[in-house]
């Protein structure tokens, strides 16, 4: 059996995407590094947008990212079933790709936070969550100086009712998001995005004080072998 | 007008230079002069003012700082050691770190935000020019008082500064201080600290050998940033009021900084680059005088080449300018494709701007004419040295003489450890820290709170051999001890980095300065210089820890009032199995409290003397570096063997804050006895002792140990519960030490 | 050689930290009179050539795809000078 | 009830690195013809009472010491409406 190939894309400015390509290591499938500037997804199973700031954070988080040409063939591709997550400036530029509704502003202190903070993964029916169980919480590093979720009054009632808010702050709402959102999910639930970093709580030794994010990649992994 | 060309320079020797604007003094210009066998053009003016300036050239300071040579003790693992842009010390499997720290103190006075983010993004090129790629930053940070007007408009933009720099890079902070006191107010201290990795035999240096090499500026374009004195000449030179306004400020573009990172890596590992200097304080200038004075001596630069943000910039100006993210190479022709395909991936403009000749000289060219020519080690290495004169403060015996002996005695030590607790200076940083990204690149073992930040190296560069070693570093200074006696004050500062980093487990290896004074014109400001150089000097020795670079700033002061002299020292170490390293503080029920080290009473200085009395005088405590070196073999021993459950050192506040941090670190209380007088146990700053936590049955074991290396160990207490006690003197539950220390910053700054 | 200008704000529903955070601001530091602040972003577009139709058409498809993110953003536009 | 606007751009000397940012992105993004861009910032200043003399001292004022940072911005008020 090849073992499943998970993408990670890599754009100017990307931060994350090494430890995003080690955590897919550390569950046993293969990291395939893509660059922002190829029309090429190299036919991989699923595709990580790891955090950063990519260009910059000019003009607002993933504005001009989501223009890359990697981009051309992930949104069709991505709206076509390819399970697709996002984090920290990956759900930006998710959302400016109009992947997922809503957006992500200015946290509400004005103020850059890394912390590790409490969530509670509220739908387990999702590419990249099926490992978890609903309602259970986790510890997960937030870092981020833009991470708060709005929406239309009309997009997040249909968020909640479709129980599509997949991720949710609990004791403590870091950024001001809208209903404690933490992560969001399409409404096949194959595109994934969160704020918080699960590839940052992966190793007892390095990272968060919790091995917490693994749960993400496990999901992925269960996810395409089963296919 | 034409411009000022050598030719015409020859023709016109009388014509004034203003080389007074300039600050360069009459013998100076005399010098260039005689140098020259001519007046200098207002290009060499240029050049020739930045790199005499103290800044470039540590005229003041040069005489003094021989003695971090001299003196230093014989060490196999400094592969690189000062001089170059940072100094690289063997950590062994074939790695080496090479790391050091800068101020940029004045810029982040004028404009916090932009001064300190620049800050970073220089002492990160200072790393990348070394050949490795930056892993982590630290910023060592002094403000005015916590409560005074002007500390509100500084820190939270120096924060913000480093937070927005740093973290845009992906470089995670592990780690810094931030420390208050009015002496600083109008001149802050922003010192950054970068470390970087590579692999021992990929070490590149700041030389341009091999004539016909092509010489490539890249990055950022060059606009009118930071050129100040360049507008003087030239407005003075060409009678244009329209360059008398220049601004002084430099503006950072973190985004081209990451690219250029990774760009560099890219141009590494493809070998594609001889020679490389990243261009800092006097931009252009600095690069090609110090490229070409390292190798074969001549270069040939045309400046109509260099990319220029504001097309109406003159030479002097191109070359003082201190535009940001800029680095200079030097490339063989036949790489030189390769080399522009990096850039063009990275989206990185390069531009070859000249070629290394055999000449000797340094030779720029503008429209066509000559307009410098000069031999680049009379600018680059042969800049004035002055031996200027010192003599003790007229203050300083009455200082010394003003002892804390006659302060009252407080009579509620529950009182005043929640007083110190909560005092800006020990209070929780986290309103700094939780700014920074200490998470990114997955290689943080330790950070904020820990005693030292912590990373493990095997990762750190893609498809290099793995090892199980990590390395440890902080960063300490403490400007009232360094104001009771220089001297003691820089050993001290050395002797707490020491310890910082012992406590995790790491054996320390290496140092690094940022020495931040008054005027050195002032005598009594060189004083406190000298020493401290020699303090630090003799201290390394003793600990057997070279100083592998480091950085000067002198000029820290308002009117005539100087800061407290205030050495910074970052110390890195070596922790061979990184999996061993030691967390900070109480780490779990049930296990024995030790007290390591030996207590008297030293209040100059304290903490306590300052919080609660307002009051600096007397000695500082003693620095006993043989005693530091004893405590520092038993921790990095202990660790090993994993006798360690937890650590923590003890420094400003003595035992109680040790005590009360450590209880913090995991929200597990103690319940610990003294044998002393409680105030003097509790308080008191007595160097070279740390605080450890022990499985019971490994108690005997670590008793043993101090016992051999003669170093004093008291089992204090046990851990456990939800409350902080001292028997027989005080009673605090850990939640309520937590509201203490961690309300007061966010109370002060939003 | 015409310039354009692209303002955009945050749609009036949306929070606006950075306004309410001036807003508080004032009094402290001695101003009354001030009902409410917001903040958004100003653009300074300059195009080669004068500010046609067809540029002006090009500015604002380049508003709407780029400068603003119309799910919470609101912007205008108009020629300077 | 006035509306005050203050317009905040770097100086023009100052390193603009967003607008270089969004201007090398725009070709990518098929939009040519425009030869620069600078981003600023837009502060809307809603007024208890008229914008007088004393007012739009007062905002000017303002503008100086919290809105702008003059070390490296200019800004310019206006009266809207
Ligand atoms: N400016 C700063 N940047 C990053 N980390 C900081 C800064 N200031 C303090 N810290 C971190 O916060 C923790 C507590 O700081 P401090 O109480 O000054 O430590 P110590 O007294 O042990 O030197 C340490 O881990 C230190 O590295
Ligand atoms: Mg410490």
């Amino acid at each position: 059996m090849t073992a499943a190939r998970v993408g990670v894309v890599t754009f100017p400015g990307t931060l994350d995407d090494q430890d995003a390509a080690r955590a897919v290591g550390l569950v046993g499938a293969q990291a395939v590094p893509l660059w922002h500037a190829d029309h090429d997804l190299k036919g991989v199973d699923a595709v990580f947008l790891p955090g950063g700031f990519s260009y910059g954070d000019y003009l607002r988080c993933g504005a001009i990212s989501r223009f890359a040409p990697l981009m051309e063939e992930l949104i069709p591709a991505a709206r076509a079933g390819l399970p697709v997550l996002g984090t920290c400036n990956g759900f930006q530029i998710l959302c400016e790709a109009h992947l997922l509704p809503g957006a992500l502003t200015r946290n509400a202190s004005l103020h850059y936070v890394c912390r590790d903070q409490r969530v509670r993964i509220e739908s387990a029916d999702t590419a990249w969550t099926g490992a978890f169980e609903a309602g259970q919480e986790i510890v997960l590093p937030v870092k981020h100086g833009e991470g708060r979720y709005v929406a239309s009054a009309e997009t997040l009632a249909e968020l909640e009712s479709a129980g599509r808010v997949v991720v949710r702050y609990v004791g403590g709402n870091p950024n001001g998001s809208m209903n404690d959102i933490a992560g969001i999910r399409n409404e096949a639930g194959n595109v994934v995005g969160l704020m918080p970093h699960p590839e940052h709580a992966v190793e007892d030794l390095v990272g968060a004080p919790s091995t917490d994010g693994l749960g993400f990649f496990t999901s992925i992994l269960k996810k395409l072998v089963n296919a | 007008m034409s411009t000022d060309s050598v030719s015409r320079a020859e023709g016109t020797p009388d014509e004034p230079m203003p080389y007074a604007e300039l600050g360069m003094k009459r013998e100076e210009y005399d010098r260039v002069r005689e140098i020259l066998g001519r007046r200098p053009t207002g290009s060499e003016l240029a050049i020739y003012s930045v790199m005499w300036s103290e800044h470039c050239s540590y005229k003041s300071s040069k005489v003094h700082l021989k003695q971090f040579a001299t003196k230093a003790p014989k060490s196999e693992a400094l592969l690189v050691g000062m001089g170059e842009n940072a100094g690289v010390v063997d950590i062994g499997d074939g790695w080496a770190a090479t790391f050091k720290i800068e101020s940029h103190n004045h810029p982040s006075y004028v404009e916090p935000h932009q001064g300190a983010a620049t800050g970073v993004g220089g002492i990160v090129r200072d790393i990348m020019s070394m050949g490795a790629r930056p892993i982590a930053v630290m910023d060592a940070l002094r403000f005015g008082g916590a409560d005074q007007d002007d500390t509100r408009r500084v820190l939270p933009g120096v924060v913000e500064g480093i937070s927005h720099y740093g973290n845009c890079l992906g470089l995670p902070n592990i780690g810094g201080e931030v420390v208050f006191d009015p002496c600083y107010i109008g001149n802050p201290l922003v010192n950054a600290l970068c470390v970087g990795l590579l692999r021992k035999d990929q070490i590149k240096l700041a030389v341009a050998p091999g004539p016909g090499n092509k010489v490539v500026l890249f990055g950022a374009s060059t606009g009118p940033d930071g050129i100040g004195g360049a507008s003087v000449l030239a407005s003075a030179t060409f009678e244009d009021e329209s360059h008398a306004k220049r601004p002084a400020v430099q503006v950072g573009d973190p985004f081209m900084e990451k690219l250029l990172i990774e760009c560099c890596l890219e141009l590494y590992a493809a070998d594609v680059v001889v020679g490389i200097q990243d261009l800092g304080a006097a931009g252009v200038s600095c690069a090609t005088t110090e490229l070409a004075a390292k190798g074969t001596g001549g270069m040939h630069v045309d400046l109509n080449l260099v990319p220029l943000r504001d097309p109406s910039l003159v030479p002097e100006e191109i070359l003082m300018s201190e535009s940001q993210e800029r680095m200079m190479a030097v490339v063989r022709p036949a790489d030189i494709d390769a080399f522009m395909a990096i850039c063009e991936r990275w989206d990185v403009p390069a531009t070859v701007i000249g070629e290394v000749t055999d000449t000797g000289r340094l030779v720029m060219t503008w429209n066509g004419e000559t307009i410098v020519d000069i031999p680049p080690g009379t600018a680059a290495d042969e800049g004035p040295v002055y031996e200027r004169p010192l003599h003790e403060p007229a203050g300083q015996v009455a200082l010394n003489s003003d002892t804390p002996d006659g302060l009252a005695r407080p009579a509620d030590l529950r009182a005043t450890l929640l007083q110190l607790l909560g005092s800006p200076n020990l209070a929780s940083k986290e309103w700094v820290t939780g700014q920074y990204d200490r998470y990114v690149r997955s290689n943080t073992v330790l950070a904020q709170p820990a005693d030292a930040g912590m990373l493990r190296i095997s990762e750190a560069i893609a498809g290099a051999e793995p090892t199980t070693r990590g390395i440890a570093l902080s960063t300490d200074g403490n400007g009232r001890y360094a104001k009771l006696d220089p001297y003691a004050g820089a050993q001290l500062a050395l002797a707490e980095a020491y310890r910082n980093v012992a406590v995790t487990g790491a054996k320390p290896l290496a140092v690094t300065n940022c020495l931040n004074f008054g005027s050195p014109e002032d005598p009594e400001v060189m004083w406190q210089f000298a020493e401290a150089v020699r303090g630090l000097a003799d201290a390394c020795r003793t600990l057997g820890v070279p100083v592998t670079g480091g950085n000067v700033s002198f000029y820290n002061q308002t009117g005539s009032t100087p800061i407290h002299p205030t050495p910074v020292v970052g110390v890195l170490g070596v922790i061979d199995d990184v999996a061993k390293r030691v967390p900070t503080g109480f780490t779990g029920e049930g296990l024995r409290v030790a007290l390591l080290g030996e207590t008297s009473a030293e209040f100059g200085g304290s903490e306590w003397a300052h919080v609660v009395h307002g009051h600096l005088g007397g000695l500082p405590p003693q620095a006993n570096l043989v005693a530091e070196q004893a405590l520092g073999a038993v921790l990095v021993e202990a660790a090993r063997r994993g006798l360690l459950e937890g650590s923590h050192d003890l420094s400003d506040g003595g035992l109680a804050i040790a005590l009360a941090e450590s209880c913090l670190a995991r929200g597990v209380g103690a319940t610990v006895a003294l044998s002393g007088e409680p105030f003097t146990d509790l308080f008191s700053e007595s160097a070279s002792r740390a605080l450890v936590v022990v499985r019971p049955e490994s108690f005997d074991e670590l008793a043993a140990l101090c016992f051999e290396h003669e170093v004093p160990c008291y089992g204090l207490g046990v851990t456990g519960g939800t409350s902080l006690v001292v028997e027989d003197v005080l009673e605090v539950p850990v939640e309520e030490l937590r509201a203490t220390h961690t309300g007061t910053l966010p109370a002060l700054f939003g | 050689m015409a310039r354009v200008i692209v303002d955009v704000m945050l749609k009036p529903e949306i929070l606006d930290p950075q306004g309410q955070a001036i807003a508080r601001a004032l009094p402290r530091l001695g101003f009354s009179g001030v009902s409410a602040v917001r903040q958004g972003k100003r653009f300074e577009v300059e195009l080669d050539g004068p500010a046609d139709e067809a540029a002006l058409a090009d500015v604002r498809k380049m508003a709407e795809t780029l400068l603003a993110n119309t799910v919470i953003e609101d912007f205008t536009l108009r020629v300077e000078g």
